[in-house]
């Protein structure tokens, strides 16, 4: 049983109205004008202060002593500069487009064919969303690094010196960072794939088509326009991605744009104006690409929203094909989980590191888990990051539900809400970061040094995706659900209150697991805006990351991510759920 | 008691040239009336609706129900959606899946403004509610467990509970079976004579709108192009659109022969030669081009050579198709450069081929607007 | 030992901060632990970052007037404090009997812990006999991109080797050497000094430079395949302790710094496989110290660090980027 | 041509507890057979259709094409949907719109396993197909600006184009307006008898089903009730269920009152008193419950006093309800505690009130078989 609103959302999105006729006499502008208001005060000043920094000059104390384009001139006269934009794209370019193959590949095979061992690959996908990120990079460093199985085996077997394979490479960046996305990418396309109108392929093979004629010309043009979006999005977050290029590309000399700011950061003084204009100019790029991003995610959404009568998901018969498809599916659950997670716990069970050999298992200890259990703070700190992340998640669902449902309802003010909402992802994250500490330093509120700060910039920074969430959400209901309540006299806040809110219960739920996990995952903000008062996981990982406590830091991962998995879990089931509320699966 | 009048709503449609929307509505109901918007797919009989509905803002207009006026584009009145009390069933029924049945009808009354409803109050009304729509003891029922028919009364329960002055539906039948629609019509039309409420009524079904109404506007690209009773809609169309849209209409073409004063009976000769004979109520000249209409089941079908009432005005024919309709037949008939449908009696079938004699009524051939466009 | 009025001024105030660029589980906690054992009515509160970020931050606290911070340690986050005049004055009695070079003359800091940056190797893959002995033996060939070193833009990175190089061979030909030098191509490792040692111990590099002795000792000890090279000098540079101006904490901010500073405090250090300055106090493993290991070092002091650390940045960033 | 039997698909269904699917399906169509499966919704028709696509696979039964088998449970055999050149419709046309008209009719040549297409061929193929739908020129337009109408003409020349020897649709109709669906009905019938192809038709619209089909099966909860032509279906109905699904037939119950051999015409009493006469294809025994059924336009319905054709078998009753049709009326009379509809002539509408008297020719009553459950 389909609920009968999620027929034909098409309609909805056809009906538009013009933005005047709507301030006039609409109830739901008051609604607006408050949460424009709130976004933009959150939004804005951060943007503000980097646009500042990276165009005056300031003293000793930091405060603005005069304009100046020093540090733009600087910029481009450096022909580095040129070097680390080139290499920025061809990064994001790379691994965007691996992680689509690997992600969407196997997001087809699962939701769309009748291929086996399926819990594999959300297995894999649930315990990497829980896994910070510095964790996997680490792995996958040691794995395929100078002493790592791979170039060990490689020696091993032919007996030749040197590597295999060159891990502190552009290549080796970009497929540590397209494995790191590819689950996020399988969540995603799999909600599309699932959507889609099933009767349209069956049409194709009717009409005599294989499979792979099926998927190639019909089911792939289809969902291009989800891909793209989704591309784009991969796209700009990798171009702020820190932590690949950082610990992979450095030592192999390959800087991009987010390694110079953070170059920029750590010498001392700090050089804020320089990273201010290397992060206005990623800024620039990323505004850019966030324009298309729009446009797409809009189609891709109308694409989504194609469901209806008789909607029943047929998956493929691939037939033989089918021990293939599982080898793949097997193979990605080793290469995304399984070997990361060994590695993690060898590193773990190590006093010091080193390669995979008999020779270290006499060694083994669990030294570390017991420094780790026994080294207090641990736990305050992991309350304070839970604390904070269901803080920011649950901020930014309230928001992202009144603006998102405007906004998809194209109410009063809603491309401006839209856009207000969607701006944090121009910022890569340690530029956010920086931002946010100096705006609340000037904030006369005791934000700034409590744990409010972190919680603040992550609403920033997890708003757009919050705000995906809703939108999408909203566009799958009926717009008539809604006009009901007002014709039987609700006013706007009823409406929302006792009928859109209920029915966006799935997405409102699966938002926020999203977005309480990746706040957990990332570690530039939390690190910078952590204070005496606000330590937090992170801050931790930090810390073991650059004393070199590897073990320790593996030890410590791995009981973390269990946690994380327990709540991934939590949260796929959601997925699952609310993808069959919506779409009558 | 509602009154509508230069009812205006254009949009420039961003998909296709052409724009949408309705023209200058203009229309008058008596309390009680059952008043149906008919016309194809795209004319606006939805956008009117949800202009009186406020769902939608008029560009100009005034709509008022008894002497309280919901909307007046020029004294700038706009009286928001949720305080016009009127109750609208959707063309998705709109049925909220998350509430019981008995919440679905009891939200108008805990959402009302004007005035608190206590729980038995509450209990109460939404029961009587339900008893209307023979639905009672459902209350309880998750409303995702109904099947479609029950979803509609569900949707005209809660559009009732709050007992609206006027009531709107947009297509509430088109997506139901044959079957059930057939049953539903005729509740709905018993249930708003008991009940007495004025309804505006959306279909482009027009068997739908001719079984129901007591007055009929057929629209037309967003114009009514006549505003009626059932009968004279379907045997006094107005226009050449209204005749062929209800009920498939044969349209004749061709010259009068003599002039006619209104009323009387005149004849006319159609391009292939035969002479008709048709009513004219507004008179006629000679040489005048006659566009004329007449109902399939107007004319008077046999197998040449039969013998046929002595009425001057026959053509001859060939059966092209026939088609089985249950209750009767449809022929698909040439004759000269003319092709009709004729409707027989289910009796005895006349096979394709068969050649035949049409035989027209003068008082069944209504002379038509051609369209000034 | 402190004066009393001292601690009772302290325990009025009953808290100080601490912005410290130590790691908190290995050195700060217990420091903290020790301290809060003799002084229980003193919450301290801590919180660790980088250099960078240490000064950042009170730079901006104060340009909010919103301190926080009473102490601060760091090898050089005190600059940017210095020149924004951020620095209280103050001249820690437990430090009377330190040498001078590990003081300022102006009392604005204090060394707290004692790094000695050397050359170590992996023991696996090269043997005692083969390993280079002098700085020239860097430069055989052998070792081309072989050798690791941090990309730490400080005195305990490449700034201080070439500071240290050039100082010991003489402006041109430790110019002349550096070229040659970066012509063997050195790995940077981003991260710390730690994190390139633990590469070598790994395997990932036979070689690196500018790695803490310390470390090496603690490795060693575990059984790790590693040892360090007396390459003379070595590189030494310490880590200062200050004290904020204007702290909301002045006093137990005073009473921390002696503390530290203190044999107590010190020996804490020392026990947890650190290198305490004060000369009372030796090492856990004795010949990490220069004169109980007979090595010479090439001390960077603040004053030298502030003048031409740019300087030395400057040609880090011309001969090896 | 086809032939069907044994064919069963049960679903165990998670969403209500009855389960759904088709039971022991068998029928044998002759080549160019129109044939329609007709019944409410979830009755099996989709379930029947895609089995026969090789969209599901069945769980007995077996399927042959000529002397092709495509499915055959006990033998394992199974062809997969892309070889078994079976064109399809269906229901949401499935064009794809990020193609070009031409793209999606050319779509299954382009992907022709058995034989490669020339450009120039494909050309003339795609284009025959578009002037078989009368779309010639359309080509390339691209597929989302099409209206409904046109869309169903694209899939249809999309299913045909590769001269398929069996075409499937599936409520081809069902999502185009009252008056379009008039026309592509005759339309597709025509297309049909032209190309002379086999095919499946689903519906759930009765009148549909009568007018364009050679042979009917009407479905009930996954099993075929009745396989006839259409007058059978519609004058002498198996049973009540169709009966009354096709065309609101009213049901008398009664008792035989005198043993009638099969084939004559006998009388029984109705609860109420009234004596019907009844003509018995199978016979019937004195004292023998009898339920028959009566089409609408079948019964003479005049007012009270009126002369009638002296038939016997008469009742008495009052007009409860009047709805104008258009081409006729329908009444809703009361006689005695059974209620009937009937359908007039439209000229002099009978008021609601007016007593009027029934007349019942033999041959229009059919007995009917009451069903076992
Ligand atoms: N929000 C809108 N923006 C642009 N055009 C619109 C909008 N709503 C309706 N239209 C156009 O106005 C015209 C009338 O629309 P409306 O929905 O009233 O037609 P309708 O008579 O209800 O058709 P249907 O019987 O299919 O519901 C159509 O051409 C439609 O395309
Ligand atoms: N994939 C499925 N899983 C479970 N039940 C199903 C499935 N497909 C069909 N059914 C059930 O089988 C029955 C027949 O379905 P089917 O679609 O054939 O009905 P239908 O006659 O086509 O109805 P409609 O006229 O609404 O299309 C229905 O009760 C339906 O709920
Ligand atoms: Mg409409
Ligand atoms: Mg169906």
């Amino acid at each position: 049983m389909s609920i009968p609103g999620t027929v034909g959302g098409v309609r909805g999105t056809a009906r538009r109205r013009s933005p005047l006729a709507l301030l006039r006499g609409d109830q739901r502008w008051p609604i607006a004008l408050a949460t424009s208001v709130l976004l933009a005060l959150l939004m804005l000043p951060p943007l503000w202060i980097l646009v500042q920094d990276s165009v005056t000059t300031t003293d000793a104390i930091g405060n603005v002593t005069g304009l100046t384009l020093a540090h733009f001139r600087k910029l481009v006269t450096d022909k580095d500069t040129l070097i680390s934009v080139w290499n920025t794209l061809v990064f994001a370019a790379g691994s965007t487009v691996l992680s689509l193959v690997v992600g969407g590949l196997l997001a087809w095979l699962v939701e769309r064919t009748n291929a086996p061992l399926k819990l594999l690959a959300y297995l894999a996908t649930i315990i990497s969303m829980g896994t910070p990120y510095i964790l996997h990079v680490i792995a996958w460093l040691f794995l395929l690094g100078k002493v790592g199985p791979l170039n060990e085996g490689w020696r091993a077997l032919t007996g030749a010196g040197g590597n295999l394979f060159e891990v502190n490479t552009m290549a080796g960046m970009i497929l540590i960072e397209g494995l790191l996305w590819s689950p996020l990418v399988f969540l995603l396309l799999g909600a599309t794939f699932r959507a889609a109108n099933a009767d349209m392929e069956e049409a194709a093979r009717m009409s005599g088509a294989t499979v792979f004629d099926t998927l190639r010309r019909i089911s792939l043009p289809l969902a291009m326009p989800a891909i793209l979006a989704l591309a784009l999005f991969v796209f700009i977050r990798a171009i702020g991605g820190f932590e690949v290029p950082a610990l992979v590309g450095m030592p192999g000399r390959v800087f991009v744009l987010s390694t110079d700011v953070y170059e920029a950061t750590i010498v001392v003084p700090p050089d804020l104006g320089y990273a201010a204009a290397f992060s206005v100019i990623m800024v620039v790029i990323v505004a850019v690409l966030l324009y298309f991003y729009s446009r797409l995610s809009k189609n891709a959404e109308r694409y989504h929203s194609v469901t209806g009568k008789g909607y029943r998901p047929r998956p493929f018969d691939l037939g033989g094909w089918r021990w293939v498809a599982g080898a793949i599916i097997v193979v990605n659950f080793c290469v995304v989980l399984l070997l990361p997670l060994v590695t993690l716990l060898w590193m773990s069970l190590l006093p010091f590191l080193r390669g995979f050999s008999l020779a270290a298992l006499p060694n083994l200890t669990l030294r570390n888990y017991r420094a780790v259990l026994q080294a207090g703070g641990y736990l305050d700190l992991a309350l304070n990051s839970l604390t904070i992340a269901a803080g920011a998640a649950t901020a930014i669902m309230l928001i992202a539900l009144l603006a998102g449902w405007i906004a998809a309802r194209r109410g009063p003010a809603g491309r401006i809400l839209d856009q207000l909402a969607t701006l944090s992802l121009v910022f890569p994250g340690i530029c956010l970061g920086v931002a946010v500490m100096e705006v609340y330093l000037r904030v006369p509120l005791p934000i700034y040094g409590s744990l409010w700060i972190i919680a603040i910039a992550y609403v920033i920074r997890y708003m757009p995706y919050g705000m995906r969430y809703v939108y999408s959400g909203v566009l799958q209901l009926h717009h008539e659900l809604e006009e009901a309540a007002s014709v039987s006299g609700a006013g706007a806040l009823t409406t929302l209150r006792r009928v859109v809110a209920p029915l966006l219960t799935p997405a409102l739920v699966a938002g926020w697991l999203f977005i309480f996990l990746i706040a957990n995952k990332e570690l530039a903000i939390a690190v910078l805006l952590a204070s005496p008062g606000s330590q937090v996981i992170a801050v931790a990982i930090f810390d073991a990351w650059t004393n070199g406590q590897g073990g320790e830091l593996a030890a410590f991962g791995l009981m973390w991510t269990a946690l994380m998995t327990v709540i991934a879990c939590v949260f796929f089931a959601q997925m699952r759920r609310g993808a069959a509320d919506v779409y009558g699966a | 008691m509602l009154r509508v009048s230069g009812l205006t709503k254009i949009y420039a449609n961003r998909y296709d040239s052409q724009t949408g929307g309705v023209r200058e509505m203009s229309f008058d109901l008596p309390p009680g009336t059952f008043f149906t918007l008919l016309g194809p797919s795209g004319c606006g009989k939805t956008t009117t609706l949800r202009c009186i509905a406020g769902l939608e803002r008029p560009d100009a207009g005034t709509i008022a129900v008894g002497d309280r006026v919901l909307f007046d584009g020029a004294r700038g009145i706009a009286v928001p959606m949720h305080r016009r009390g009127i109750g609208m069933v959707f063309q998705s029924y709109a049925i909220w899946p998350h509430m019981t049945v008995f919440e679905n009808i009891a939200f108008p009354l805990r959402v009302a403004k004007d005035r608190r409803h206590s729980r038995q109050e509450m209990a109460a009304m939404v029961e009587e509610a339900l008893t209307t729509v023979g639905l009672s003891g459902y209350g309880e029922r998750p409303a995702t467990r109904l099947s479609g028919g029950q979803q509609q009364r569900v949707a005209l329960a809660r559009a009732l509970v709050h007992r609206p002055q006027l009531l709107l539906l947009d297509e509430p039948l088109s997506n139901l079976d044959a079957a059930l629609r057939e049953d539903m019509r005729a509740e709905l039309r018993r249930l708003q004579q008991q009940i007495g409420i004025t309804t505006i009524y959306v279909t482009h079904d027009q068997s739908e709108a001719l079984a129901m109404s007591d007055l009929i506007a057929v629209m037309d690209r967003g114009r009514v192009v006549q505003l009626d009773d059932p009968q004279a809609i379907y045997f006094r169309p107005a226009t050449e659109f209204v005749a062929s849209f209800i009920g498939a209409a044969n349209l004749l073409a061709g010259t009068c022969l003599a002039t006619v004063e209104p009323g009387g009976v005149g004849e006319f000769r159609l391009s292939g030669g035969a002479i008709i004979p048709c009513r004219f109520p507004a008179g006629s000249t000679a040489g005048a081009a006659i566009s004329a209409s007449v109902r399939p089941e107007s004319i008077e079908i046999g197998p040449e050579g039969a013998m046929s009432t002595a009425i001057p005005g026959t053509l001859h024919g060939t059966v092209r198709a026939a088609s089985f309709l249950g209750g009767n037949i449809r022929y698909d008939v040439q004759a000269g450069d003319q092709e009709l449908r004729v409707t027989g009696a289910a009796t005895g079938m006349l096979l394709p081929g068969t050649p035949v004699r049409l035989t027209f009524p003068p008082d069944a051939v209504v002379p038509v607007a051609t369209p000034r466009d | 030992d402190v004066d009393p009025a001292l601690v009772e001024a302290a325990k009025k105030e009953g808290e100080v901060t601490w912005y410290s660029t130590l790691i908190v589980n290995q050195i700060l906690r217990p420091l903290v632990d020790a301290f809060n054992t003799k002084y229980p009515g003193i919450k301290v509160n801590y919180s660790r970052a980088t250099n960078s970020d240490v000064a950042l931050k009170i730079v901006n606290e104060a340009r909010a007037r919103r301190l926080q911070a009473d102490v601060f340690d760091g090898t050089n986050s005190i600059y940017p404090l210095l020149e924004a005049g951020l620095v209280a004055e103050y001249r820690p009695a437990a430090a009377a009997n330190y040498p001078a070079d590990l003081k300022d003359a102006k009392g604005m800091w204090t060394a707290m812990n004692a790094f000695f940056l050397t050359t170590s190797y992996n023991t696996n893959q090269v043997k005692a006999e083969d390993a280079p002995k002098t700085y020239d033996d860097l430069l055989d060939p052998k070792w081309k991109g072989k050798i690791a070193w941090v990309n730490d833009p400080t005195p305990q990175g490449p700034p201080g080797f070439i500071h240290n190089i050039l100082t010991a061979m003489g402006e041109e030909k430790g110019m002349a050497w550096l070229k040659k030098f970066a012509a063997q191509e050195p790995v940077f490792i981003p991260a710390s000094q730690r994190v390139v040692l633990d590469k070598v111990i790994a395997g990932e590099y036979p070689l690196a430079v500018m790695t803490m002795n310390h470390h090496v000792a603690i490795s060693a000890k575990q059984g790790a395949p590693v040892a360090w090279i007396k390459m003379q000098p070595l590189s030494e540079s310490i880590n200062l302790i200050g004290i904020v101006k204007q702290a909301p904490h002045p006093n137990a901010a005073r009473l921390l710094t002696e503390f530290v500073l203190s044999d107590e405090g010190q020996k804490v250090l020392a026990d947890n496989d650190y290198v305490p300055v004060s000369p009372a106090v030796p090492a856990k493993v004795t010949d990490l110290k220069p004169d109980a290991g007979h090595f010479t070092v090439n001390l960077v002091t603040p004053d030298m660090a502030r003048d031409d650390l740019p300087k030395w940045t400057a040609l880090y960033h011309e001969l090896f980027r």
